[in-house]
């Protein structure tokens, strides 16, 4: 309390020499009142008094109070609190600039020395949801001409769905000067939205704009108006709203059907990555790896410990004692390339595991199919609780890189960015596999190993090594699969377990032995899935027909859509 | 090797005097007190897995198909009793509606039909024989008609067991969802807390155990043994000489889903509960492994396995419960690595496992 | 074999008898029944620290009515045939007088018997769907009433037309989604915005409400664009009782899809600060979240209990406990409360009987907690305050709205008429 | 010998993934009558016997036992059953199964599911068991494991348990493989001694033995999955076409 007071006196001072004294109050000082007023109610009204002001210290200031940017600042003295905010990069220990809020100005120490202060050590300046309405409503009308298309769309949208007659003419002169056309879009959108709650012959002209546009967002809105239109008795009226309903509905059918596509497309990808490394230890080497799940999770906690390691580093509680591993502090767009280098870090660390195994158990197995099956699970479980006493039994945080957070939308369909990277990553993993098989002498080796091992071997193939290096490249791409689900699941002790069952349905359809049927079945699977989705609404009803689907398919080719003769499958 | 018969002899009275102690001596030991009604309880589960280590035998160790769907067919049957049980709740569940809790709570007001001929017992029974027996008969038909065999078998019936437990999940199945079925009162008009209904239970189903084992220990002395184990060991020979080895798959493959149903049948009024998690594959996986280390292929077996590793199990969940999957995990992969022939062929391995595991196991 | 045969037996034999070690007397046993492996072990271990936590701050205070808390742990381990059977030996073998324990609704169904058979007593921590009141079971937990129906009344508030509901598929989202859609439609909310689909029986009566996913369930591309959808236009908020692990995908979804918490929050029932050690933080700031505990709660009482469980983490030895960056949450802090309460129970009646502890526990004990003060009531169940809170980029809840002495309904079903 | 055919063959043709394993094969088998079969590795032999046995379908052609029955409709088990019995090349016994029940396993009977629980075997059936053990000279080894026996003891063992079904049409596939010359030749000796009151087809490399069983028999020369030649041993020896196909590599690779 005695602070606050203190404050007052701080600022009218500041009000009386740093700000030139204007009759109107200056867009910061109402902010710094509204922020000291002690009721709600105030502190909205202050805000809303900012609605039309055009002064580009409103923006900065609202946004960092939204998002706990602005802070108190007692001087070390203790004698006199400052009103700052933090802005720019963060240095070594976290800290950032600090500007007043009063001038905007960098704060000096009593040397006259710019502060650097650190956001956790001070209190924020507390906002609940409605002050962040009516923060929003400022920004809103200020970011119907931000320079940001993005931005000004939302915001053009936000204004258009408050369905707020008044601010027609604001629209209306947007759209005046508008020039880009996703924006005008969304500008006719909104006007035509608000139009809905004016006068009838506006309602007409908007209901006939929205049918053209076929909005769906406005959806609801048209089905109140036309049902106010109904009760009013006005049937042609009416029936624009409903001719608006239904070109909109057929819209929707539109977006559905090529949406399902797509996810189906991006389902069968991910299906595809996690399979194809399974493909190989199963499909090929006729190892039947229940582990694959495990080598999945490994790829995973590799993508976690090196987004750490570029972050603040990570302990370890590794088997009772701590293992702690520094981070490089790394930030901005260098901590975003976090990702790129986790993708052949977790391949080579499931290569390794993998390879490990290899070497320790699978290679006494290679000619009891169904006791390497038991071993592996055996393994998994080792693995598993491995996972645990290492990362503890809790998920564990992977956040996206902000180039794998966002979407496209075309024409209303979504276009998730990790779905697309997931979809081209599945082509260039095959494209690599393929070059791998067919074009390196490795792959070469491999081929000719996994067809008859004992010629090979008496032809003078180290067959002992290409095992190895194969169970490797298996177990590696599924390392790498890992690196993936980190962007789109969750990391736990247990992730794998999630997948392997749907991994072998997805080699077994394709048929052992055979990596173009994997592919084949994968992205098969995945349309199917997605489709019985759409059409059932039911995610676990899809699911199971879909194994329905998968034993009767296997009734009918036993053997999967491509037959490969296997030396382990068929005696 | 060439002393059969009398090893099964000895194998036979030994079996005899297992028995006797736990139908005849274990159980007085409970009703005066020296056993307690805890340990005779965790027995008889024990028991049930036993029955079910056995049905993976049958067809893994004896046939050489490697079910992964064997805890499909144990939960059925556990189902199937499970049904009859919740009837005989009567009103006593939380509502005190003549219908079982979850129906009320998911809205229903009356029996559902498919649910209204399981308060009688007869009926229940013959369904726990005959549901999962139809199963098995029309997948086994389907499976074994267009040959699929080896792998293919195994991760067949693991999706067909993965594809069950999701729908049992669902609650509009109206088999009690995720909860399934708890909260049993009465069996046969007796009441299940009672300590000697519990023994009852247990007696059946050492005796239930004993039949299985000696009639399973007869089949294999006949023809019949003689082309299933063929069938194991090169089954393009055994059609070569005129036996349709899909007949006989088949007919394993039901007499196997039926044990396991019937165990599981048993199962559920013990341990008091039966939801979908039974049925997931990684259960199946579990009775393979107590197969595989009590040491497949013969009879003793499974049951020394399942036994051993489930009391282990009570003990390690109490006493290292971080460690229980590493000592699961490890064992196993001890077991197919050093010991393939499991517990049971350990006197014959003693001498010789030294070498086993310094020299390669050849395949 | 016949040799290996007979020992094999004798040794599971003795394994099984393993039973009661010796009764020391100036002990109580304990019990702490949670799944400390398998799918579970996620939420509940954390449960199994903050009890062993309690007993030592109870014990270096002199314990209860003089004798120590001799915790007896056990693992569930996910199974949940195993929870009986543990549940049997804490009462038959280790004759506990209290146990604590239970995450999930199946896990307590199937000890329930166990516990009324015994006449044990068990305190149940974890947010519930209700229907259900044992006199073997003391409920600590959120009754819905504690949790959805409030968060609806804020959400209510703050002027959100649509809903869209979306839990997995078990009793407690199915439950609680019935009683949100009774909810609703009593305070006027039209069916048609009212999400996530419905399944009606024979007479058309809604016997379902919203969108159900399995456990563990990945996928989540088809039902977040349906949300993008119902959710374009009008004010819409989600209303997730999806459980612990299938989070992560949807809310990465949700992200990807455009969705925020300014377009469309979502407020989720499951999602305590310990979940959000699994969760991408930065992807969920301003969603929703509605519990009898906050970590951020602001009180002195809090903070305390906050230090002090960090304090014991560091200095702790028991094996297998994470000491790095731990949080603490409600299911955490209804355990404490419940072992306190079970304390004041015994203390107010003399003696660790159970009938006389029940007796004790129905007469309205209050304790104040890290979470306010909460109180006893007849039917077992706990009056307790409700908070709303939206999530910050640190995985912690800012507080936005207070509910203060909420009483604990587990009846609730059939008790909202639709206007 | 009379023209009763037993085994009718024509025109049939079989190729995996585009290799013609046969073409257009023509071939009758007369009862009673012991034929060889030579030919150069790939000649098609033994796929020419799976085609008999229905292990594999031919793509087209007929293939009938004795004058009506189509063997292509029928599956393995149903052919033995009608008395087609096969020797492998490679001999394949029920390894883990004693000489004895090897025998059982192969003695002609039902062959039912429910039979195979519930009937014993007769005396008489240990009888001809005993006899067929004599007749192979594995009487002392009845209670060996087949797995453990010699290389040429397990062919005969295979011979014996094609014995044991009695069938109508023995197919023999390489039976000196792996013997002594002594072993082998009492082999010819046996399948000598069966020809009449069996069919048999036998499929040879080793010259020496080919001589020993066609006697004035009929031999078959096949080559590159169709018939080359047929005719007396001495003929076919001295055909040209034979020679240059298979005697210059049989020659080679023996």
């Amino acid at each position: 309390m005695r602070t606050l007071t203190r404050f007052f006196s701080i600022n009218l001072l500041f009000l009386a020499t740093l700000v030139c004294a204007s009759a109107a109050q200056a867009p910061r000082d109402t902010i710094i009142e509204a922020i000291l007023a002690k009721d709600k109610a105030r502190k909205i009204e202050l805000i809303g008094s900012l609605v039309g002001e055009s002064d580009e210290a409103i923006k900065p200031l609202l946004t960092a109070w939204k998002e706990d940017g602005l802070f108190v600042y007692q001087t070390p003295e203790g004698s006199v609190s400052i009103l700052v905010m933090l802005a720019g990069e963060k240095d070594a220990n976290d800290a950032q600039a600090a500007l007043r809020i009063d001038n905007g100005q960098p704060l000096l120490d009593a040397a006259g020395k710019p502060v650097h202060l650190v956001g956790g050590d001070l209190t924020a300046v507390e906002h609940d949801a409605e002050l962040r309405g009516a923060m929003k409503n400022v920004l809103d009308l200020l970011a119907l001409a931000t320079p940001d298309v993005v931005k000004r769309i939302q915001a053009i949208q936000a204004v258009g769905f408050s369905q707020d007659v008044e601010k027609i003419p604001a629209l209306e002169k947007r759209l005046a000067l508008e020039t880009d056309s996703g924006a005008r879009k969304s500008l006719r959108e909104a006007l035509a939205v608000t139009r809905l709650k004016a006068s009838d012959a506006d309602k007409l002209t908007a209901f006939n704009e929205l049918k053209d546009l076929h909005s769906l967002s406005s959806y609801d809105l048209i089905r109140t108006a036309m049902r106010d239109a109904e009760k009013a008795g006005k049937p042609e009226l009416a029936e624009a709203g409903a001719h608006a309903l239904k070109a909109i509905d057929l819209h929707r059918t539109k977006i559905n059907f090529f949406g399902t596509l797509f996810r189906g497309l991006s389902l069968g990808s991910i299906l595809l990555i996690v399979a194809i490394g399974l493909a190989i230890t199963f499909g090929l080497m006729g190892v039947i790896n229940m582990a694959h799940g495990e080598m999945i999770a490994v790829g995973a906690y590799t993508t976690y410990l090196v987004e750490n390691i570029f972050g603040t580093g990570i302990t370890i509680p590794f088997f009772g004692f701590s293992l702690p591993i520094p981070g490089i502090h790394a930030t901005g767009w260098f901590y975003q390339t976090y990702f790129m280098v986790a993708l052949p870090l977790s391949f080579l660390t499931a290569a390794l595991v993998g390879i490990a195994l290899e070497r320790s158990i699978i290679r006494f197995l290679y000619r009891r199919p169904l006791e390497s099956l038991l071993a592996t699970w055996g393994v998994s479980l080792l693995l598993q609780q491995a996972l645990k006493l290492m990362f503890g039994s809790n998920n564990v945080q992977v956040s996206s890189p902000s180039y794998l957070s966002g979407n496209w939308t075309i024409d209303d369909i979504t276009f998730g960015w990790n779905r697309i990277f997931v979809i081209g990553f599945a082509g260039l993993i095959v494209f690599g596999v393929w070059l791998i098989l067919t074009k390196t002498s490795l792959g070469l080796l491999i081929r000719s190993v996994m067809q008859n091992r004992n010629m090979a071997s008496c032809m003078g193939v180290r067959t002992e090594r290409v095992n190895m290096l194969t169970f490797g490249l298996g177990s590696g791409l599924a390392g790498l699969a890992g690196a993936f689900i980190s962007q789109i699941g969750n990391v736990g002790p247990s992730l794998g377990q999630n997948y392997i069952v749907d991994c072998f349905m997805t080699v077994v359809v394709g048929g052992v032995g055979n990596l173009a049927g994997t592919i084949y079945s994968a992205l098969g699977i995945g349309l199917v899935d997605q489709s019985l989705q759409q059409i059932l609404l039911n995610p676990v009803l899809g699911k199971i027909l879909v194994l329905v689907a998968i034993i009767l398919f296997l009734q009918w080719k036993p053997s999967g859509l491509f037959v490969t003769r296997s030396r382990n499958l068929d005696d | 090797m060439s002393s059969l018969s009398t090893r099964h002899k000895v194998e036979l009275i030994a079996a005899g005097f297992i028995s006797l102690f736990f139908i005849v001596i274990f159980p007085l030991l409970n009703a005066h007190g020296m056993v307690s009604d805890f340990t005779i309880n965790l027995w008889g589960k024990y028991l049930c897995y036993a029955l079910l280590a056995i049905s993976v035998d049958l067809l893994w160790g004896y046939t050489g198909l490697l079910s992964l769907g064997q805890a499909l067919f144990f939960s059925l049957g556990g189902y199937m009793m499970g049904m009859y049980l919740m009837r005989m709740i009567g009103d006593l569940g939380q509502y005190h509606k003549p219908i079982p809790d979850f129906l009320v709570f998911l809205g229903w007001t009356e029996l559902p039909k498919f649910w209204k001929p399981f308060s009688s017992f007869p009926f229940a029974f013959s369904l726990i024989l005959l549901l999962p027996g139809l199963l098995a008969l029309v997948f086994g038909f389907l499976a074994f008609r267009s040959r699929i065999k080896g792998v293919y078998f195994s991760i067949l019936t693991q999706a067909l067991t993965y594809g069950a437990s999701l729908m049992f999940f669902r609650n509009d199945m109206l088999m009690g969802g995720n909860n399934g079925f708890t909260d049993f009162k009465f069996i046969l008009g007796h009441d299940l807390r009672s300590a000697t209904t519990q023994r009852g239970l247990f007696i059946v189903t050492a005796i239930v155990l004993l039949l299985v084992y000696t009639s399973l220990r007869l089949l294999s002395h006949t023809k019949f043994g003689l082309v299933q184990r063929a069938i194991r060991d090169g089954e393009n020979r055994v059609l070569f000489s005129g036996y349709a080895t899909a007949h006989f798959k088949l007919f394993i493959f039901v007499i196997a889903a039926l044990i396991a149903s019937i165990g599981g049948a048993l199962y559920v009024p013990q341990v008091g509960i039966i939801n979908p998690s039974e049925m997931t594959p990684d259960k199946s996986l579990e009775a393979v492994v107590w197969c595989a280390v009590g040491g497949r292929g013969t009879l003793v077996g499974p049951i020394i396995g399942a036994i051993s590793i489930n009391s282990l199990k009570s003990w390690a969940s109490r006493a290292a419960p971080d460690y229980w999957l590493v000592i699961l995990g490890g064992l196993f992969v001890v077991v197919v690595l050093l010991l393939p022939g499991g517990i049971v062929s350990i006197p014959a391995r003693l001498k010789s496992l030294w070498q086993r595991v310094t020299r390669q196991p050849s395949a | 074999m016949l040799k290996v045969n007979q020992l094999m037996t004798a040794g599971a034999l003795a394994l099984g008898a393993l039973a009661s070690s010796v009764h020391a007397e100036d002990t109580v046993k304990v019990g702490v029944l949670h799944s400390l492996s398998g799918t579970m072990a996620i939420s509940e271990t954390s449960l199994r620290d903050v009890l062993l936590f309690t007993f030592d701050e109870i014990n270096a205070k002199g314990g209860v009515l003089g004798k120590k808390i001799e915790p007896v742990v056990v693992d569930g381990a996910s199974n949940w045939p195993l929870f009986a059977e543990k549940a049997k030996q804490l009462l038959e073998q280790d004759k506990v007088a209290v146990t604590f324990g239970c995450w999930t609704s199946v896990s307590r169904k199937s000890v329930l018997p166990v516990y009324e058979k015994n006449n044990g007593l068990l305190f149940y921590p974890v947010q519930y769907e209700g229907q259900e009141e044992s006199q073997n079971v003391f409920y600590t937990a959120e009754a819905v009433n504690q949790q959805a129906t409030p968060a609806i009344d804020y959400l209510l508030k703050q002027g959100y037309t649509k809903f869209y509901l979306i839990g997995t598929d078990y009793v407690y989202p199915q439950t609680t989604n019935l009683v949100l859609l009774e909810y609703l439609l009593s305070k006027g909310v039209a069916l048609e915005n009212i999400g996530g689909g419905f399944k009606k029986d024979d007479s058309g009566k809604i016997i379902s409400a919203g969108k159900y996913t399995p456990f563990g369930h990945t996928d989540y591309q088809q039902i977040v664009a349906e949300i993008k959808q119902f959710s374009a236009g009008g004010k819409t908020a989600v209303v997730s009782t999806l459980n612990g692990d299938t989070n992560v995908p949807f809310f990465k979804e949700y992200a990807a899809a455009g969705l925020t918490a300014d377009t469309a929050p979502v407020v989720s029932f499951s999602i305590s600060e310990d979940e959000f050690r699994g969760l991408p933080a930065k992807q969920l700031v301003g969603q929703l979240g509605c519990w009898t505990y906050f970590q951020s709660i602001k009180s002195p009482a809090n903070k305390a209990f906050v230090a002090r469980f960090k304090k014991w983490l560091k200095t702790t030895t028991v094996p297998g406990i994470v000491k790095e960056d731990r949080v603490t949450c409600s299911p955490m802090v209804l355990s404490y409360d419940g072992v306190y309460l079970w304390k004041a129970a015994v203390e107010k009646a003399g003696s660790f009987d159970v009938d006389k502890v029940r007796a004790a526990l129905k007469s309205g004990l209050s304790f104040d907690g890290p979470g306010g003060k909460v109180t006893t009531q007849p039917n077992m169940h706990l009056t307790k305050n409700v908070f709303i809170g939206e999530t910050t980029a640190k995985g912690q809840f800012k507080i936005l709205e207070e509910f203060k002495d909420v009483y604990g309904e587990p009846w609730l079903l059939g008790k909202f008429k639709a206007k | 010998m009379n023209n009763k055919y037993m085994l009718t063959v024509e025109d049939v043709s079989k190729t995996y993934d585009g290799f013609k394993a046969i073409t257009d094969l023509t071939f009758y088998l007369f009862e009673g009558e012991l034929r060889t079969v030579i030919g150069p590795n790939g000649a098609g032999k033994s796929t020419f016997f799976d085609l008999i046995t229905g292990r594999a379908k031919p793509d087209k052609g007929k293939i009938e036992f004795g004058f009506d029955t189509d063997l292509t409709e029928l599956n393995e088990y149903e052919i033995n059953r009608l008395g087609v019995g096969r020797k492998f090349q490679t001999p394949s016994v029920f390894t883990e199964h004693t000489v004895f029940n090897n025998l059982v396993l192969s003695l002609k009977g039902s062959r039912g599911v429910f039979a195979s629980i519930f009937k014993r075997h007769s005396s008489t059936d240990r009888d001809r068991i005993d006899e067929l053990l004599k007749l192979i000279r594995l009487d002392g080894k009845r209670d060996w494991k087949a797995g453990q026996l010699a290389h040429g003891e397990k062919q005969w063992l295979e011979i014996g348990m094609l014995l044991a079904q009695d069938p109508k049409i023995l197919l023999v596939d390489e039976p000196a493989a792996g013997m002594t010359d002594e072993e082998t030749h009492r082999t010819g000796e046996l399948l000598i001694s069966l020809a009449g009151k069996h069919s048999i087809i036998v499929i040879e490399h080793d010259m020496t033995f080919v001589k020993q069983i066609a006697r004035d028999g009929q031999v078959t020369v096949l080559h590159q999955g169709s018939v080359l030649c047929e005719g007396k041993f001495d003929a076919v020896q001295s055909n040209p076409k034979v020679r240059e196909v298979y005697l210059g590599r049989g020659k080679s690779n023996k």
